[in-house]
């Protein structure tokens, strides 16, 4: 972070904005986190209702694409802010900013959980420090809970993810440190769950920086898509476990749009998008 | 026929951040719940005005979501148990103090004296606020946590109830009424009234659970302010104990409409925590020494304090 | 209810109000209305949180009163409305009225109904069916509840009322038919309840039209004073059970002082406490 | 480099009475719980929609404190079984027609084919609506109501369940996520945004809990009310399947800041329904007989529609 800072005003914020704006002069380029926010827009449908958990740049900018393309009866919920179908005005890193009020309504946060924990949410969005071959995910702790090698900010309210009838998994880094064969405490669990009338849906997909992944009957991670100049061999380096291959030849993530890259790019101001990965 | 004798007066709340925490907070409490969530919304002030005090906290229930607070609040060595739900920062990255509290293990207790830390979850951890306001004994839980390793890891945090209707079993969780609950809001009338000029976020739950609420603002409105707009009023004066108005008293977090979160801030935090060294030596720089709100104002770099505007209703 | 209706606009309400103004023509004489609504005001500290139930019309003007003499403090909780210190301009004869948020906060029902169950409230006010010698209160039926001879509206919040510092009870008609030795159905729990942890406190006084009653040690109820112009007699005559009396000649309640009355016919334009009783 | 796709419209949910109610509500529905309070907010075109089209419900939840709603849905034999919180007219007096159904029972059955009443209190209630809003599988209740006659009256819907934290025993109820519910918002934009011009009652929990949820709004006002002022937003969209607008639709009911309840109706009723035969004449006359609320309105005496006004925001 660049100490020469200078507080920026922006529209339907607040009057002092601490954070620079990064990449601003890199316009030009298709940046991994417009790819990935596409590939998790296609996942979703119209009139579903998606739930945002902490630091959710990318569903948020994936969701309200998807609003502005395919599903406009999409109902997003900003999530810390408790904001309704904000208007991503602009878009930005933290999902209890008053930016994400430009909205609909704005519910209190226990509302925002009664609604993943009853079920009301379509698809939710997680991710961890540790995601393993059956999509479980682990936000508390790398180690042994006695001597954690790494402490992590806790469950938060991604146990109640699988409350949801799908959940769509991201993750800014690729590495055989987050992808493990097995994760060594569970927040969010996978499809070798104890089978369990809870468990509504599972996990459905895995965006990446790399690739875009879902899920085999067998509920094992398979790969389904290679982003544009990312090699088979790259995402077998950087995964901790075997992925399963799809049929025949791996296929290339789909590039956004034209359309698709306005709207992210008029969405996002500051290109955050192309600095978040 | 007796004269008209005049009415008493309504006693005013308003107090400074030292007198709300010597009189309000108990020089060891037996839990603390401090309100905003992430880099919003956070009673800073009151929270480094705890830490000036020397007041200390059985329990510290982190979540849905806290950062900073629960960071230095560990970090000065006041917190003994803490129910974790959520303690970092988003996307700037994970909590320094939190992290080498535990990380850093001397014989199964933490190096500053954190002695348990309860693998906790958002959901949870507000339903069983939602049954302290109520005053109910505990809450069941929905279906599904017995997938995760929450209930092995914390057993005491989560137990196993019978459902008297189905005849099932579900997972419970005790009520919660904090000892003591630190909120904000960005307006309130002297007594109490409380405005949230963006989101509630958990606080008016919190306020409705708590034992004890004082509530920071960053800005004192005539109580015709909430005769006006009744239903503008997120925390009614009367679950207050104290109104604590403090300018930019959430900095370096964000309070909604009124300045957003110093991310320069929180990063110079960050960068100097990540050595226990460092951490104190910003303890003793922002939060032990500076005397008042305007000194550590004043030691806060890179600010255009001045660009603060008061919100329009 | 008379037929020549008009409409009639008032500070504070709706557009349209359907009842008339009764009693406007008797704005000189004290009204039992007023007495019972006083009793009620000096049982009331200051600082104290009170919540109003159903039909509130004299713990309403009584709270008001008791906040614009001796308790400034005191916080008024609408029942229905949600309305948090109501400035009860004017004063409604329905606790949900809009009128009632003319005030400083706004709850939602299940707020006020929690503030009860956690505690929070020193006062509740109740009444009932029936009310017993120990201070039970009956708003479900009377008779047998396979073949009840009044069927009454339901317990409501009303047993949540012992979770209050204390309860004060009111009713409108002083009768045989209301106060029985024993009711048939226990709504809201008196002095004789099973010991409990949860009987915070009891039945604390009893206002009626005739006469104001508290309890004694043993938790009987005990005549405290008599209204201007009724007799012990009438009294005795109305209620079906043995009242205990007081030490030495039973006390008058005290009249409205000038200021009491100001203040009540002040917020009272309809004079509704003239024809409450 | 493709052309430009525009965007599909967002679906409007604006619908009429009849068609909301014919195609949301089934011919026999679980359960149903009105909006409302007392005399206020009642969404009573919707009930009396679901009357003419005969809809028949097993259970009805009559709190907190229901009146004219309830007591017609009973009058009219289209409710099996009712959770009786409160049923009456405040000030006005006891509701005529539950009175007669549950006096004068025919073989234990009332008169009306009501088979049970089943006493609950309207904390208990909006507990268990808590928890169906919160996917719990029950709430347990705060201590006290082992006091009252309601858990032995009563033995289905308060069931003992042990706290595994204290070891003590508590009441509980299961929670209520009605298959109907039936609410009123002053104003609402088309996707359903619905904005309480004066008091939400319980009807913001209501629209949580309940699986299928019917609007019935005073006016339509533009979706750019709600982006102007989110907080104001009482029912977020989402939560609700149909919006339909009817004037005065409240009557005999109040709808905040729009008009107060119509008293000299409402006792024109209970005096009519004193009688069966006189319910069954007001039911002909003012419910079964009308096509539309014009029709009903212009029979509706002692009224001067052309006084109410819209609120200003």
């Amino acid at each position: 972070m660049s100490d020469d800072y200078k507080p920026v005003l922006r529209p339907g914020s607040d009057p002092l904005v601490f954070f620079p704006l990064p990449g601003a002069d890199q316009q030009a380029e298709i940046a991994k986190g417009h790819i990935m926010a596409c590939a998790i827009a296609h996942a979703l449908e119209d009139g579903e209702l998606v739930v945002m958990g902490a630091n959710s740049l990318l569903p948020m900018a994936a969701a309200r694409l998807a609003q502005q393309t395919h599903a406009p009866n999409l109902t997003i919920i900003a999530g810390a802010s408790g904001g309704v179908n904000t208007l991503v005005e602009p878009l930005v890193p933290s999902s209890g900013d008053y930016a994400n009020l430009v909205a609909e309504a704005v519910l209190q946060f226990p509302e925002v959980l009664m609604l993943q924990m009853s079920g009301h949410a379509d698809a939710f969005f997680a991710g961890g420090l540790q995601v393993d071959r059956h999509g479980n995910c682990n936000l508390a702790y790398v180690g042994e809970a006695a001597h954690p090698t790494l402490r992590g900010p806790g469950s938060a309210g991604v146990p109640w993810a699988q409350q949801s009838a799908r959940t769509i998994l991201y993750t800014t880094s690729h590495t055989r440190r987050v992808f493990v064969p097995k994760v060594d405490f569970v927040s969010y669990p996978g499809w070798n769950a104890p089978t369990h009338s809870a468990q509504r849906g599972g996990p459905h997909l895995v965006v990446t920086p790399l690739a875009v992944m879902d899920f085999s009957d067998s509920g094992e991670m398979r790969l389904a898509s290679l982003h544009t100049g990312v090699s088979l061999e790259q995402v077998r380096e950087n995964t901790g476990f075997d992925l399963v291959l799809p049929e025949g030849d791996v296929p290339t993530t789909p590039e956004p749009s034209t359309l698709e890259l306005r709207l992210l790019r008029q969405m996002d101001p500051d290109a955050l998008l192309t600095v978040v990965v | 026929m007796e004269a008209v004798t005049p009415t008493p007066a309504r006693t005013s709340k308003v107090t400074s951040v030292e007198e709300a925490v010597a009189r309000l907070v108990p020089d060891t409490s037996e839990s603390l719940w401090v309100g905003g969530m992430h880099m919003h919304n956070v009673p800073m002030s009151l929270v480094r005005e705890c830490i000036r005090q020397g007041k200390r906290f059985e329990t510290l229930y982190a979540g849905p979501s806290s950062s900073m607070a629960a960071d230095l609040l560990i970090g000065a060595g006041l917190v003994e148990r803490v129910v974790c739900g959520y303690i970092g920062y988003e996307h700037m990255g994970l909590a320094p103090v939190f992290r080498r509290a535990v990380e850093e293990r001397i014989d199964g207790v933490e190096s500053v004296g954190l002695r348990e830390v309860v693998e906790a979850d958002s959901g949870s951890m507000v339903l069983a606020l939602q049954a302290g306001a109520s005053g109910q004994p505990f809450a069941a839980l929905p279906p599904g946590l017995g997938n995760t390793s929450l209930p092995a890891a914390s057993p005491s945090f989560y137990r196993v109830v019978r459902n008297p209707f189905a005849g099932t079993e579900a997972l419970a969780v005790e009520a919660i009424r904090p000892s003591v609950a630190l909120i904000h809001c960005q307006q309130a009338d002297e007594f109490g009234n409380g405005i949230f000029k963006g989101s509630p976020f958990t606080d008016r739950l919190l306020a409705l659970a708590g034992r004890t609420v004082i509530m920071q603002v960053e800005q004192l409105v005539d109580n015709d302010q909430a005769l006006r707009y009744p239903a503008q009023t997120g925390v009614p004066g009367f679950l207050v104990a104290a109104v604590v108005p403090v300018t930019f008293g959430c900095h370096p977090t964000s309070s909604h409409r009124y300045y957003n979160y110093d991310d320069v801030h929180l990063r110079l935090y960050m960068q100097a925590a990540e050595t226990r060294e460092g951490f104190e030596q910003y303890l003793a720089e922002y939060v032990l020494q500076p005397e008042d709100q305007e000194e550590y104002m004043r030691r806060v770099q890179n600010q255009d304090w001045g660009a603060m505007r008061e919100s329009d209703t």
